[in-house]
């Protein structure tokens, strides 16, 4: 779409997860949820990913970040397939890959302090440099002071928990950030704070963001660009408020037709 | 979608806090007066209990010189009593530090490493499960003789297979969280994450299994050495007492009541601060079993 | 379901050979033989190793063990080498003990255990239901061996109501058999009664506290209908899981009750082979122990299968 | 009165269960207790003066020279019903002659041959005179058995008995009924109940209870009880020596023998008395022997070889340096009467200065280890037994062991006493080879326990026992 | 009073020990009316629910007055509350993979409130039973009713739900959070369905949730919760349209919707600073004063009423400068 190569790039893709046996003498089958998937996101764009529960956005994050092997396709980190790839490369893509999960209560260790848990990342992919001017800066940019170090996870609200997780992503200098969902585990009132924090980051620091969402309007409200999914293919890709105002797709049309919105309720045509 | 994972920790009731405190406190008291009396057992102790003194045999609770009195060789009891504190310590908390430790090992393994690891371990760990642990003991001692050695061997092939299902699930459900895959993420091995992140999330658990565990082995260890298989002279335990106590002087003897209420005084105060751990430590756990 | 059957069938036979194998494994390292012992103080080396030979303990291992575990297939227990007598024999006239003291043992416990444990699960935040959780605290903490010890002398010595131990034959005086068991179920049903409490309550507590509990009472059930009709067959499931495991350690506690109470039961005959090495017939009758322990547990997870439609619909 | 008593029967009550009863392999008294002379019965019976009468044997013809037995067997039955020949006295005689049980086998140590004289006549040969090999077929070694039913002798011995075994029940029970085949007087008791109740208390709960009749033999342990509990005035105790053992310490004669002699002065026999004996069930000696035995002599300081005397055993180890000495004690685990003395013993040892460790182990190993162990794998343990002092015997130093004392001089005297011809010479011998023992420091006895018994009042007609340890059924009755 | 109240709530107040999970609630919801309870996690509304019915955890206590057909329910016992459990007053809650027995079959837990609550034989609550499947647009009703829960789809269970609910003309029906457990997608058909199916029976309905567009759909009033009390309550178009406490205008701003997303991706969201405070460490006086934009010292010291604006707040929102919702 860009004449710019992507940094981060899915090329058919195929998953499949087998079923449980359920017949002594029948071979378990399998079921394909991601099928010819092809994704990718540029420098500095923010890409949108919606669909169903099911649909195989958590798994597509799961490919993109080199946790999940696929069956057949390919995964590019800057043009270079990563499961080919030679260690020092390897070492490059984890280092420039991060990612944001669903629940920022369970995705910081319990036990550990928030300063140690940011410096994991760096330990564990030996980056050098001063690791502490490093943390006074990420801790800026997700908006918290230095007294967070010293605490504990349970110690912050969901919100808090979430900034200091994009903070630990946000450690070893990423390019491109993959989010999961992650503000539908908050409450109303502090998802906006989140929201906000990702699309500055993307502004200020020139991250690629990979954001995945169920709730339209706030893909719409994050990203440049964004995809729906269904039934383990991309069915429509194309700027959000385009996407959602003028859907085509007959799965997207069903995802806006959803939609419930003040606006709506209030003029009475919302069911 | 639901914002309940980010509601607080819901605060607990005062009364029932109270209530589990003084379960806690109890246990707490308990097993440290338990762990003092054997501790004290290696710098003081009111007599000999091995050395018989025949002319003082069998006297009453409350003679002078002995606390408790003396038994059919005129040994006495209370001293006995400590020692025995301090065999039941050994046996009780060997047996469970040593399931713990192989428990802890094949639960992480079991958890972390796959679908085969996993079917091998807890298969293994069911098959154990269903020898009854007091005939093993029972052949265990014919096969390499009974005594404290043999029988803190007994009891953690005894505990090892239940307390690995413990730690198994435990850490199965620390795998799943979210800060597991953040540090796959971030590319730290397998093993880093069972020590560094699993281990101290089971911590909790582990310990209070130790100390439920721990009281199950004095129980078993009473048990074993009742039957004579356990402990033998010189060592003293409160179950061999026991058995002594019925074989010397019949069970119309108040002999048989001081070790018994040890056992149970002890076994009680463990339970209880296993309970009361559990409270404290692993709130998810105690919710389902206490 | 077929799949699940076929699958916990599959692992019993599994779990029964590497029972086998390590039973055996186990025995024959005891030191000692079965020769010396009958042979007593007096006899000869050269004696024994005869009289081993006879008895064919001098061959390889593997041999012995196949020679055993083939008999075992074709349900042939092995012989006593003291007696000669067929170990089915000597079992079989064990069980009519050992198996009415086991259920009965199991019976009270549950007879005990379901309701108290259930009544203070309702309760658990009144003093009744703390009291019977304590209790129930208490009688795990109880040795069984010592309430049997207690209740003989209570029972047995003081009131003089019951026999303090011994064991009177079914055929000889059915009546004088059942008093003889009277007080070993007692003291094995309480004991066990007391730790399955604390299951039963807090299996109970978990269900009462399951969403579908609260969906009943929304629909018009009381506290104890919901109990009786949603609650227990709920709870039913983690209670026979609980009941399964718990037949190994019931079988501990007839070893050492059977011991306290005189019962020629079969903890005791096992006692009795494994200080004389008896080698086959405690192979035989710890085996075949084991397979019951196992076999109970099939059938609880077959029984979940029934009970619990996720289990018997899916796999 | 036991509700028994009118429906002709009784119940008593064992406290071990033999496990086996074949009595040719086994010599546990657990079984000589109850099948000897209730069930099979041997060709003769010695009784308490010192006369013989008829068992299996009607008449029997010895040589002048002893050298030729000849016995007429009797026209009995055996309790299945075939008649007893002398075919059958052949196979039992040569059975025992076979046996691994050193003692029956030593009563034929002189025996050359046993043969058919004629269809009732049987006929021994002796190289030499033995009073083994007499005093032998009136005990178990010459216990009578049917050839065609040895099969089930483990199970169910058949013999010539007032009573036939109808079941035994291993670790349960034995259940005995009178023998209709019978060739003396039908017993007064018809059915006779033997409960094998291992808890020694559960036994006397059941006795004071009514449950059963008799405990006719209790066992060391329980004798404090029984006196605490009364029961000595509610049932009529009676007290013989003949089901009585000693119990004595036992030294590796490998050790150095002053060591052992300062070992042997650290036992306080009376400590053991008191803790153990209840002061009344049993003596304190230093002889080898039960009372019933005409050698034996109880405890005394001026005739004991190595009184009690723990000062000078303290001065003896600190003189010699024997606290460098490591000594193993063996101990038996599930033996109480056994593992007992121990008790006693290792803490007076220690505190003597002796350097010593304490192995409990079970029967089986004890067997293995202690019973076979050659040259002895122990320093000291404790036994009790029986007082037949024939069983030490032992020329050479290499088959030490457990349960030889190897030494020429005692096994000569023992065999001299075998050869003699008169009672005199043979207690004159006997009596020698005692002294031989007790110098020596190796077997230690300490203390003679007597048979104990208790009985309901009303079961009356107890004898002491006459082929060897076995408790006779039939005299009793209600 | 001209029309009666399906259920009418008089200074709620639940707590366990000193702590107090609602702190003074007054609403009532008219018959055949439909209201909104809205807040933030935590703010109380499942506690008010189960306050009304009857259904507290153990150990915890209601106070106050909960008015419906003509008795306090507060002062009923089991048994005869039990008797109006899902007959007078029914629920519907919010996870549907859990709320339903799952070892007995579904059609047999709808006949079983129908058998239990409208005297009918078995056989005829079944049919009965089926009957309201079809209503709830399940497919093929007759052998999805032999069904255990865990083989129908969460959309499908929650119908059920709805089903069991519903099945005895219930004067009110309570519904927390319905839809936050299902898929966007099924949210709104099983809305659909609550909304049409209400109406139908002639039911009351109270709505719990925490997303303001479901009220705006299903709604005539709507209560915002703070912290165990109300902060603004009356019809649902005056309060979304001109919000006066600073909260509801906060949580109506953080919204993102199609509407306030600038197509050039240069808006930026309302967000209210702070976090809802947790039970045992509730701010003095106005329970919202930390995170409000308004805050002066009256609100740290104390605690305002609602007032004739709807709202209980010191300074309520201007009502000349309307949330941005609104315009
Ligand atoms: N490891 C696995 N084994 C088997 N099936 C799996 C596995 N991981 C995911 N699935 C299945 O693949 C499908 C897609 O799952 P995925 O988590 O990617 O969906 P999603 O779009 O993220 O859904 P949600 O919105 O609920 O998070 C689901 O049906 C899921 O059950
Ligand atoms: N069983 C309980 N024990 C102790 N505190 C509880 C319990 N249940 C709820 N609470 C507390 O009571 C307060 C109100 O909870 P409630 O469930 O009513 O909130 P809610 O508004 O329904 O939130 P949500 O949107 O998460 O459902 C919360 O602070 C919660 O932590
Ligand atoms: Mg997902
Ligand atoms: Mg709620
Ligand atoms: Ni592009």
């Amino acid at each position: 779409m860009s004449p710019v190569p992507p940094v981060l790039a899915m090329e058919q893709v195929t998953q499949a997860y087998s079923h449980p046996r359920t017949a002594l003498f029948r071979a378990p089958g399998t079921f394909t949820v991601l099928d010819c998937i092809d994704f990718h996101v540029h420098a500095g764009e923010a890409v949108g990913l919606v669909g169903e529960s099911g649909a195989g956005k958590t798994t597509l994050t799961r490919i993109l970040t080199g946790m999940e092997k696929p069956q057949s396709g390919r995964v590019l980190f800057e043009g270079a397939d990563i499961w080919q790839a030679g260690p020092a490369e390897r070492a490059r893509f984890r280092r420039s890959v991060q990612m944001v999960l669903q629940n920022p209560r369970s995705s910081l260790d319990p036990r550990m302090k928030i300063g140690t848990a940011l410096l994991e990342p760096m330990r564990s992919l030996r980056i050098d440099g001063n690791h502490l001017d490093r943390l006074t800066e990420v801790l800026g940019q997700v908006g918290l002071d230095t007294s967070a170090l010293e605490r504990f996870p349970h110690e912050f609200s969901g919100g808090q928990l979430q900034r200091i997780a994009i903070a630990r992503a946000l450690m070893p200098n990423p390019r491109v950030l993959v989010a999961d969902e992650p503000v539908s585990a908050l409450d109303v009132s502090i998802q906006a704070q989140v929201l906000n924090l990702l699309k500055d980051l993307v502004r200020d620091l020139g991250l690629s963001l990979v954001f995945i969402a169920h709730d339209l309007s706030v893909v719409a409200y994050t990203t440049h660009r964004a995809s729906v999914i269904a039934g383990g293919r991309i069915v429509e890709t194309g700027p959000p408020v385009e996407l959602f105002t003028r859907p085509k797709a007959p799965q997207t049309q069903n995802l806006v037709s959803a939609v419930l919105t003040v606006n709506s309720g209030l003029s009475g045509n919302a069911l | 979608m639901s914002a309940a994972a980010t509601t607080p920790v819901p605060a607990r009731p005062k009364k029932r806090r109270g209530r589990r405190n003084l379960t806690l406190t109890i246990g707490l008291v308990v097993t440290i007066a338990f762990i003092a009396m054997a501790a004290v057992s290696f710098f003081y102790l009111p007599h000999n209990p091995n050395v018989p003194r025949i002319p003082d045999r069998l006297l009453p609770a409350g003679s002078p010189r002995y606390l408790l009195g003396t038994d059919a060789l005129g040994r006495d009891i209370f001293s006995q009593l400590m020692v025995g504190a301090r065999t039941s310590l050994m046996v009780g908390a060997g047996g469970a530090l040593i399931a713990l430790v192989i428990g802890t090992i094949a639960g992480l393994s079991a958890a972390a490493f796959g679908r085969i690891a996993d079917e091998t371990i807890s298969r293994s760990a069911d098959i154990m499960l269903s020898i009854p642990g007091m005939v093993t003991a029972l052949v265990l001692a014919a096969t390499i003789g009974s005594g404290t050695l043999t029988t803190i061997l007994a009891l953690s092939a005894f505990f090892t297979p239940s307390f690995t299902r413990v730690i198994r699930s435990a850490a199965l459900s620390v795998l799943q969280e979210d800060f597991i895959t953040a540090a796959r993420l971030y590319a730290r091995p397998t093993w880093f994450i069972l020590l560094r992140h699993v281990l101290p999330n089971v911590a909790g658990v582990m310990i209070v299994q130790f100390t439920l565990y721990f009281a199950a082995g004095i129980l078993t260890e009473a048990g074993l050495s009742y039957l004579g298989v356990g402990v033998t002279r010189p060592s003293i335990s409160w179950g061999m007492m026991l058995n002594e106590a019925q074989q010397q002087v019949g069970i119309s003897s108040p002999l048989a009541m001081w070790p018994g209420l040890s056992i149970v005084i002890v076994v009680l105060g463990l339970n209880l601060l296993g309970d009361g751990l559990r409270d404290v430590l692993d709130p998810k756990l105690a919710r389902r079993t206490s | 379901m077929p799949v699940y059957i076929a699958r916990k069938l599959a692992f019993f036979l599994l779990a029964v050979f590497a029972a086998s194998v390590l039973i055996f494994l186990l025995i024959r390292g005891a030191g000692g033989n079965v020769a010396a012992v009958i042979l007593g103080k007096d006899a000869t080396a050269e004696a024994i190793n005869a009289l081993s030979r006879q008895y064919g303990l001098d061959r390889p291992l593997p041999v012995q063990y196949f020679d055993w575990i083939g008999n075992l297939f074709r349900g042939d227990l092995g012989r006593s080498f003291r007696t000669n007598e067929p170990v089915t024999d000597l079992v079989v006239s064990r069980l009519s003990i050992s198996i009415p003291l086991c259920l009965s043992g199991l019976v009270l416990g549950l007879l005990i255990a379901i309701p108290a444990g259930t009544y203070s699960a309702l309760n658990s935040d009144k003093p009744v239901g703390a009291l019977i959780a304590l209790l129930s605290q208490v009688g795990i903490a109880v040795p069984v061996f010592w309430a049997g010890i207690l209740l003989s002398l209570l029972f047995g010595v003081r009131l003089g109501w019951l026999p303090t131990g011994g064991w009177t034959n079914w055929d000889s005086n059915f009546w004088g058999a059942v008093r003889s068991l009277v007080l070993p179920v007692i003291s094995l049903g309480l004991i066990l009664g007391a730790s399955l409490t604390r299951y039963v309550r807090s299996a109970v507590l978990d269900v009462m506290n399951q969403d579908y509990v609260r969906t009943a009472r929304a629909t018009g059930m009381t506290r104890m209908q919901a109990l009786l009709r949603v609650g227990l067959r709920n709870a039913a499931l983690p209670i026979a899981t609980v009941v399964g495991l718990q037949i190994a350690e019931l079988i501990g506690g007839t070893v050492i009750i059977e011991t306290v109470f005189s019962l020629p039961g079969l903890s005791r005959m096992i006692l009795a082979n494994v200080a004389a090495r008896e080698v086959i017939v405690v192979q035989s009758t710890v085996m075949l122990i084991i397979v019951f322990v196992m076999l109970v547990n099939l059938i609880v997870d077959l029984l979940y299968g029934v009970l619990d439609p996720r289990v018997r619909l899916t796999r | 009165a036991s509700p028994r008593a009118d429906e002709g029967k009784m119940i008593l009550v064992a406290r071990q269960d033999p496990g086996t009863l074949d009595y040719t392999k086994s010599n546990l008294t657990a079984l000589r207790l109850w099948i000897p002379a209730n069930v099979v019965e041997p060709l003769v019976y010695f009784n308490k003066d010192g006369s013989v009468s008829p068992g299996v044997a009607e008449a029997w013809e010895i040589s002048e020279d002893r050298l030729v037995y000849t016995f007429t067997i009797r026209e009995a039955k055996f309790s299945d019903g075939a008649p007893v020949t002398v075919e059958d006295v052949i196979y039992s005689l040569n059975t025992m002659k076979a046996s691994p049980v050193s003692q029956n086998a030593a009563a034929y140590q002189a025996v050359t041959s046993i043969e058919k004289v004629d269809d009732r006549t049987v006929r021994v040969t002796l190289d030499r005179p033995s009073q083994n090999f007499w005093r032998g077929m009136g005990g178990t070694a010459g216990l009578i058995q049917p050839e065609a039913a040895a099969g089930g002798i483990a199970t169910n011995p058949i013999g010539t008995g007032p009573y036939k075994l109808v079941n035994y029940t291993s670790n349960s029970s034995f259940e005995f009924t009178a023998n209709e085949n019978y060739w003396g007087e039908a017993p007064a008791i018809k059915d006779v109940t033997v409960r094998i109740v291992t808890d020694g208390t559960a036994g006397l709960n059941a006795l004071e209870a009514g449950e059963v009749d008799a405990l006719p033999v209790i066992t060391i342990d329980l004798w404090e009880q029984l006196m605490a509990r009364g029961l000595d005035k509610s049932f009529s105790m009676v007290t013989y020596p003949q089901i009585g053992e000693p119990t004595y310490a036992v030294f590796n004669q490998k050790l150095d023998p002053e060591l052992r002699q300062a070992l042997a002065m650290t036992l306080d026999r009376q400590a053991y008395n008191d803790a153990f004996g209840a002061s009344w069930g049993a003596e304190n000696t230093c002889t080898f022997a039960l009372p019933n035995q005409a050698w034996y002599a109880p405890e005394n300081p001026e005739t004991c070889p190595y009184p009690y005397d723990i000062e000078k055993a303290m001065a003896l180890v600190a003189e010699k340096g024997y606290a460098s000495t490591p000594l193993v004690y063996a101990s038996l685990s599930d033996v109480p009467d056994l593992s007992l003395p121990a008790d006693i013993m290792v803490p007076t040892m220690q505190a003597a200065g002796f350097n010593m460790t304490r192995n409990a182990i079970d029967l089986a190993r004890y067997s293995q280890l202690i019973f076979q162990g050659r040259p002895p794998q122990f320093d000291v343990t404790v036994m009790s037994g029986d007082a037949d002092p024939t069983q030490w015997a032992c020329a050479e130093a290499s088959a030490a062991g457990w349960s030889t004392y190897c030494s020429a001089e005692y096994t000569q005297a023992l065999a001299d006493a075998d050869k003699a011809l008169s009672d005199e010479d043979y207690l004159a011998l006997m009596e020698k080879s005692a002294d031989i023992l007790r110098k020596d420091a190796v077997i230690v006895p300490i203390i003679a326990k007597k048979g104990v018994g208790l009985f309901d009042p009303d079961l009356k007609g107890f004898v002491e026992p006459r082929v060897s340890v076995a408790i006779e059924l039939a005299p009793l009755h209600w | 009073m001209s029309v009666p109240n399906a259920i009418e709530v008089v200074d709620l107040v639940v707590g366990v020990d000193e702590l107090s999970a609602v702190r003074g609630v007054s609403f009532a919801v008219p018959a055949r009316g439909r209201m909104g309870l809205v807040g933030e996690s935590g703010s109380g509304k499942s506690m008010t629910a189960m306050a009304l019915m009857g259904l507290l955890p153990p150990g915890w206590q209601a106070r106050g007055r909960v008015l419906h057909d003509g008795v306090d329910l507060l002062t009923l016992s089991d048994k005869a509350l039990s008797s109006r459990r899902g007959r007078t007053i029914s629920m519907v809650f919010q996870d549907p993979m859990s709320s339903l027995n799952p070892v007995r079959r579904v059609g047999d837990q709808i006949a079983d409130v129908i058998h239990r609550h409208m005297g009918v034989t078995r056989r005829a609550a079944h049919a009965q039973a089926i009957d309201l499947m079809t209503q709830m647009n399940l497919p093929r009703p007759e052998q999805l009713a032999r069904a255990f829960p865990h083989q129908i789809s969460g959309g499908q269970k929650q119908r059920i739900m709805i089903a069991m609910a519903l099945a005895c003309y219930p004067q009110l029906i309570i519904a927390d959070e319905p839809t936050t457990a299902l898929d966007v997608t099924v949210q709104k058909q099983v809305l659909r369905l609550l909304n049409a199916a209400t109406r139908e029976r002639n039911s009351a309905l109270l709505m719990i949730t925490h997303d303001l567009p479901v009220i705006a759909a299903m709604c005539d009033t709507v209560a915002v919760m703070y912290a165990g009390r109300i902060v603004e309550h009356g019809p649902v178009q005056k309060v979304f349209r001109t919000p006066r406490h600073h909260y509801t205008r906060g949580l109506l701003d953080s919204q993102p919707t199609m509407d306030n997303i600038a197509l050039d991706g240069s808006s930026r969201l309302h967000s209210i600073p702070g976090m809802v405070p947790p039970l045992h460490a509730l701010p003095s006086g106005c329970a919202f004063h930390p995170r409000c934009p308004a805050a002066t010292d009256r609100c740290r010291t104390s605690m305002p009423e609602i007032d004739a604006t709807g709202a209980a707040c010191w300074h309520p929102v201007p009502v000349a400068a309307p949330a941005e919702a609104a315009s």
